[in-house]
């Protein structure tokens, strides 16, 4: 979003029926969350911007023909947000459960189980089966880096860690190859990890991957936990700044 | 150049067409010149000049002449006649034809209903002028809408006069153009742009391409006039590399452009400058979304972000954009010229103006036409079309593409404008109309377009980028004879989810397909789960028998 | 501001290098050129290996992941050579429902190859279009350059064994 | 009041949900006063039995043998239960799925073996070409994931069945842990 938005107001909206009052710069995601109302999200992570892509936060908003995505949606006077219903929830389902399908996730052997944000995401969501028919790619584990390693098989494009690097460390190490079903992270051209003339090594991205995708070597299943709070740091230290 | 420049020029370029005794013009339109028009000039050209008629006879090369399947087609001036499947070895059999009588050559009928029933606006050059030539264009009252609009309009009046004219966008979905323009003038920004939307991805289309190859000053000349209403003072089109012609003969016609001063800096001595930049796409269809297309024109991956904010407000390195695709940037210089009410005249209530198709598949004259909005697909099927071919049996017509549907026997009285075709579950999309017989079967149709879908969906967003996966892969089970009722199921749930949940365009229609041949073919559907038989014969059945798949 | 910063050197001493240079100093060396810079390119060399890849970021200053984002993005770029010549099938709507998919079949049963791959003697390599925009000729392939209309598999192959030496592509 | 039948099967797993059932322990005594259990791979049957009340499933669908029995057992079945995450996901079985059946053949009996490398034919039922969570082949009644569900998570499921009820597990179990 352009910086141009500078005259903020505060307006009145209301979320799943209850009147709460926002300023014109906060996002649905923001006004629902300091109303306790969690919406699901995975490529929404607090610190970054926002891409609005993974779509498990979209709600509905009277009036507007198309679900919206609650993190890049601005509150505006007189808007009214419906964050939960059975509609909302089931596409919501299907989302997850679309994710499972997609790669190869196999919960029991991960690094991150346990501590896995997709896992959470399918208790959450009451995903529990996939129905649709699962793609099974065959995806190579990248574990060139000397700290770090790489699997893809538990990566849901989320781009976080693309975001990271290239917002927070100002390497961009990472980014997107391909396109469609067949889009992977990246580093460099597309090379193995510990090849990488960029990677500053600062581990940022591992911090945010929301699954076992990315993770620190010597952990064994289940031990991966990760360490986020560097970003709200990182965000409030910006916001004093400005 | 001013106005009365630019009329010595068209003066000076109609006398020339004038002093020339016999013009034979050469269609060089795709169909035309993969058939060999290209040969033939060149034969045309010889062989004038070994018989010596090289002073009376100039072979000219212009743009589509329309009946793409008769190709070659050559239009004799002198006599005026059209000679049609001019194969580069008769080029002595049209020569012999302007002193005698036209014999080994066939001609072909201008009054048929092909022709007759048309009504060229946009491709009102079509055929008639030099590509390469701005004069030509020039001659054809060309830059005159242009020039018009500095002296006498103020940008408002412009936009006040597209919005009369009730323009709608020809990319696909049809919004007003008059109202995305006011919007833009409207729009606050230290520059604005005008973007030129070429990236023609639909498979089975190409307008576009054609009035790029063939008029391309009427592109440009569209994009400064919308420049000068919404206040841009730099433009980009942006062409498919697929597109060859296009692109050389666009970069030709802005040099010209330039050079005759109806492009670039104080544009016919008025305040006004305009230039515009050529962007090559590198085939990827996801570019035609509006901020997919930004992104790509910006050097990035061409993936499309989140709206609002709306290009309009925010689009180009954040600066208000004005988007139109070819068609619709090509109809403004007419509207101008002969006046809103005029256009607004031609029509339904709702779409007004005409529409370029491309007819194609198992149809008789396939080629590109002009049809005004409101006229039914009967009409273009069974009379401008010329009906089925081979005695075969009309099934379905497939409008807009990957985001578009299949039209059934039973809607074929139904006008053709925005609101009908939506409501039959198909959409008006960029203009393709691909004619299916018994021979196919709509399930391998589904197929495809999801195949076509998948493999172009940017993979930013989930549910397009997995759900058009996962549908491809249960029609898959459906055309191979895999599939259970369940599977069936699973497809339906699945398009309405991406369609409502999807970011862009794309994942939002991409189940179009899937849905409207499941509304009008659903027992095709049923033969293939439950009896393991394809009624077209099209689908391979390989699936091992016994096999129990549930989900 | 840009142009106080070092100049990188092109990856080898080739004259053509300075069509690549042209294309980016036309676009004022910003990274918002990459795309028009990897078509001049890929049309100067055939293809984007890794040196010239190197070469557009450091000259653009465009972090190297997204140079090679953006050119796998596009269905257009190659990153590996391409053989001597080039068959392109079309797979649009009307060449599809006019039995298109009979073409790629009978070139890969005839030369061994599918869909982005080059014979191992580099002479032909076989693409396909999302439409070549030649719709009223479907099915339609383009052999280096020239679109072929209403092509049979056998006029396709035949077509393609008519090319130089193609033939051997088959052994 | 006659005792419902109960029945467990081992398809594609490692036995840990059987061994997580086991773990009921002394809880085991008191659901078998509601509960007969007619086949399972812990006792000695041979058959599976006509008009089975509940049936849990272990193991995913893997080869030929997995996708006779478990269409028999659906048959013969009144709720099929989904126990533990290769009945549900496919899970470690499932990981073959990327590799294809060949190159899997391939690796397992040809690169990494030194001595007669040589590949089980007849003896063995012949690998499916994926493996299959069950739900994927058969319906299934209720879904139990986890890895192994835990013994309380078992209990709940089968004492809920056997009181009439079926059993919420929404968010009460996950994959993996």
């Amino acid at each position: 979003m352009p910086e141009t938005l500078t005259n903020t107001e505060v307006v009145t909206l209301t979320i799943n029926g209850q009147e709460v009052s926002a300023r014109t710069d906060e996002t649905i995601m923001e006004v629902a969350e300091e109303q306790g109302i969690r919406i699901p999200a995975l490529c929404h992570i607090s610190g970054l911007s926002d891409v609005g892509a993974c779509r498990l936060c979209v709600v509905e908003i009277q009036g507007s023909p198309r679900l919206q995505p609650a993190c890049v949606t601005r509150v505006s006077e007189g808007m009214t947000v419906t964050t939960h219903n059975d509609r909302l929830k089931a596409h919501r389902r299907t989302i997850v459960e679309m994710l499972f399908a997609e790669r190869n996730h196999v919960c029991s052997v991960c690094v991150s189980n346990g501590h896995c944000d997709l896992q959470n995401l399918a208790v959450e969501c009451g995903m529990q089966e996939v129905t649709l028919p699962y793609l099974a790619p065959s995806l190579q584990v990248d574990a060139s880096h000397k700290r770090f390693v790489m699997d893809p098989n538990r990566c849901v494009m989320c781009t976080r860690c693309v975001r990271v690097c290239d917002e927070i460390e100002g390497a961009h190490t990472w980014d997107i190859m391909g396109r469609g079903v067949d889009s992977r992270v990246i580093t460099d051209l597309g090379k193995p990890w510990g090849e990488s003339d960029t990677c500053t090594s600062c581990g940022k991205c591992v911090q945010v991957c929301p699954t076992g995708a990315l993770f620190e070597k010597g952990v064994s299943v289940a031990e991966m936990t990760k360490r986020r709070q560097f970003l709200p740091y990182l965000k409030t230290m910006r916001e004093v700044q400005k | 150049m001013n106005l009365e420049e630019l009329e010595s020029t068209a003066a000076h370029e109609r006398e020339l067409c004038a002093g020339q005794k016999c013009r034979l013009r050469v269609c060089t339109g795709t169909g035309c010149a993969s058939a060999g028009s290209d040969r033939l000039t060149q034969a045309l050209r010889e062989r004038a000049k070994e018989r010596g008629m090289e002073g009376e006879v100039t072979v000219t090369e212009v743009g589509c002449l329309g009946l793409c399947a008769e190709g070659p087609l050559v239009k004799v001036d002198a006599t005026d006649t059209l000679y049609q499947n001019v194969a580069p070895n008769l080029a002595d059999n049209v020569l012999d034809s302007l002193t005698g009588e036209a014999a080994g050559i066939t001609i072909c009928n201008e009054k048929q209903p092909f022709f007759a029933r048309q009504n060229r606006v946009v491709l009102e050059n079509a055929g008639h002028i030099e590509s390469d030539r701005i004069e030509s264009y020039i001659a054809r009252d060309g830059y005159r809408a242009l020039l018009h609009v500095l002296a006498e309009m103020s940008p408002a009046d412009v936009v006040a006069a597209i919005t009369q004219s009730g323009l709608r966008g020809r990319g696909g979905a049809g919004y007003p153009t008059g109202l995305k323009w006011s919007t833009v003038a409207k729009a606050n920004g230290p520059r604005k742009f005008v973007v030129c939307n070429g990236d023609e991805g639909d498979p089975g289309a190409f307008m576009d391409r054609s009035v790029m190859e063939d008029d391309p000053h009427r592109v440009l000349e569209g994009m400064a006039i919308a420049a000068y209403a919404v206040g841009a003072s730099h433009g980009y089109i942006y062409v498919r590399a697929e597109y060859p012609r296009a692109i050389k003969r666009l970069k030709t016609a802005i040099s010209r452009a330039e050079r005759q001063g109806l492009l670039g800096s104080s544009i016919a001595g008025t305040s006004f400058s305009f230039s515009i930049d050529l962007r090559v796409g590198a085939g990827a269809f996801v570019c035609g979304e509006e901020t997919a297309l930004i992104a790509s024109v910006q050097g990035n991956r061409g993936t499309p972000r989140p709206r609002p904010p709306y290009p309009a407000m925010s689009g180009l390195w954040g600066c208000p954009t004005l988007i139109n695709n070819v068609e619709t940037l090509g109809s403004i210089a007419p509207i101008i010229r002969c006046g809103a009410p005029w256009y607004a005249e031609i029509g339904t209530e709702k779409s007004h103006g005409t529409k370029v198709f491309c007819l194609t598949g198992a149809i008789k004259n396939t080629g590109l036409i002009e049809v005004p909005m409101g006229i039914t697909l009967r009409e273009i099927v069974f009379d401008i079309g010329g009906g089925i071919p081979n005695g075969g049996k009309f099934k379905a017509v497939q409008t807009g593409g990957p985001s578009g549907g299949c039209i059934p026997e039973q809607y074929l009285d139904m006008p053709v404008d925005y609101e009908s075709l939506r409501e039959v579950g198909s959409i008006m999309g960029s203009g393709g109309m691909i004619v299916m017989d018994e021979t196919s079967c709509m399930v391998d149709v589904a197929r495809f377009f999801m195949e076509f879908c998948m493999s172009e969906s940017c993979g930013k967003c989930i549910p397009c980028r997995v759900g058009t996966a996962e549908m491809y892969k249960l029609l898959t089970r459906i055309a191979t004879g895999a599939a259970t009722m369940n599977d069936l199921s699973k497809l339906e749930e699945l398009c309405s989810m991406v369609r409502e949940t999807s970011l862009c365009g794309l994942g939002q229609s991409a189940p179009n397909p899937v849905v409207s041949t499941l509304r009008y073919f659903r027992d095709e559907y049923l033969a293939h789960v439950q009896e393991r038989v394809c009624p077209a014969g099209v689908c391979p059945m390989t699936a091992r028998k016994g096999v129990a798949t549930h989900a | 501001m840009r142009d106080l910063l070092p100049k990188t050197a092109p990856p080898t001493a080739d004259k053509r290098w300075r069509i690549v240079d042209t294309a980016m100093k036309r676009n004022g060396y910003a990274p918002d050129g990459l795309i028009e810079t990897l078509h001049a390119i890929q049309e100067t060399f055939g293809y984007l290996d890794e040196p010239s890849m190197r070469y557009v970021a450091s000259s653009l200053r465009v972090p190297l992941s997204k140079v090679y984002g953006v050119a796998t993005f596009y269905h257009h770029f190659q990153l590996k050579p391409q053989g001597e010549h080039s068959c392109v099938v079309c797979l649009g709507t009307a060449c599809y429902i006019k039995g298109s998919s009979n073409l790629l079949e009978a070139v890969r049963t005839r030369f061994g190859i599918r869909s982005g791959e080059t014979t191992p003697n580099n002479k032909l390599s076989l693409l396909t279009a999302r439409c070549v925009g030649s719709c009223s000729l479907a099915p339609v392939s383009v052999l280096d350059g020239q679109t072929l209309p209403h092509l049979s598999p056998e006029e396709l192959v035949e077509a393609i064994c008519a090319l130089d030496d193609t033939e051997e592509a088959a052994q | 009041m006659s005792k419902a039948k109960v029945a467990t099967i081992w398809l594609d797993g490692c036995s840990g949900c059987h061994m997580s059932f086991l773990d009921l322990d002394e809880r085991l005594i008191e659901l078998s006063e509601k509960m007969e259990l007619v086949y399972s791979p812990l006792v000695d049957f041979k058959e599976f039995p006509q008009d089975v009340d509940v049936t849990l499933v272990e193991g995913s669908v893997s080869n030929e043998g997995d996708l006779h029995k478990i269409l028999q057992v659906r048959e013969r079945t009144r709720i099929l239960v989904s126990l533990g995450d290769c009945a549900v996901t496919g899970n470690v079985p499932g990981m073959r799925n990327a590799i294809g059946v060949e190159p899997l053949f391939t690796r397992a009996y040809s690169q990494n073996v030194t001595v007669h490398p040589q590949r089980p034919r007849g003896a063995v039922p012949a690998l499916l070409e994926t493996v299959k969570p069950v739900h994927q082949v058969v319906p299934v009644d209720v879904i139990v994931a986890g890895c192994p569900p835990s013994a309380s998570t078992i209990y709940y499921v089968v004492s809920e069945l056997l009181a009439g009820r079926m059993p919420e597990l929404e968010t009460h179990t996950r994959f993996g842990a």
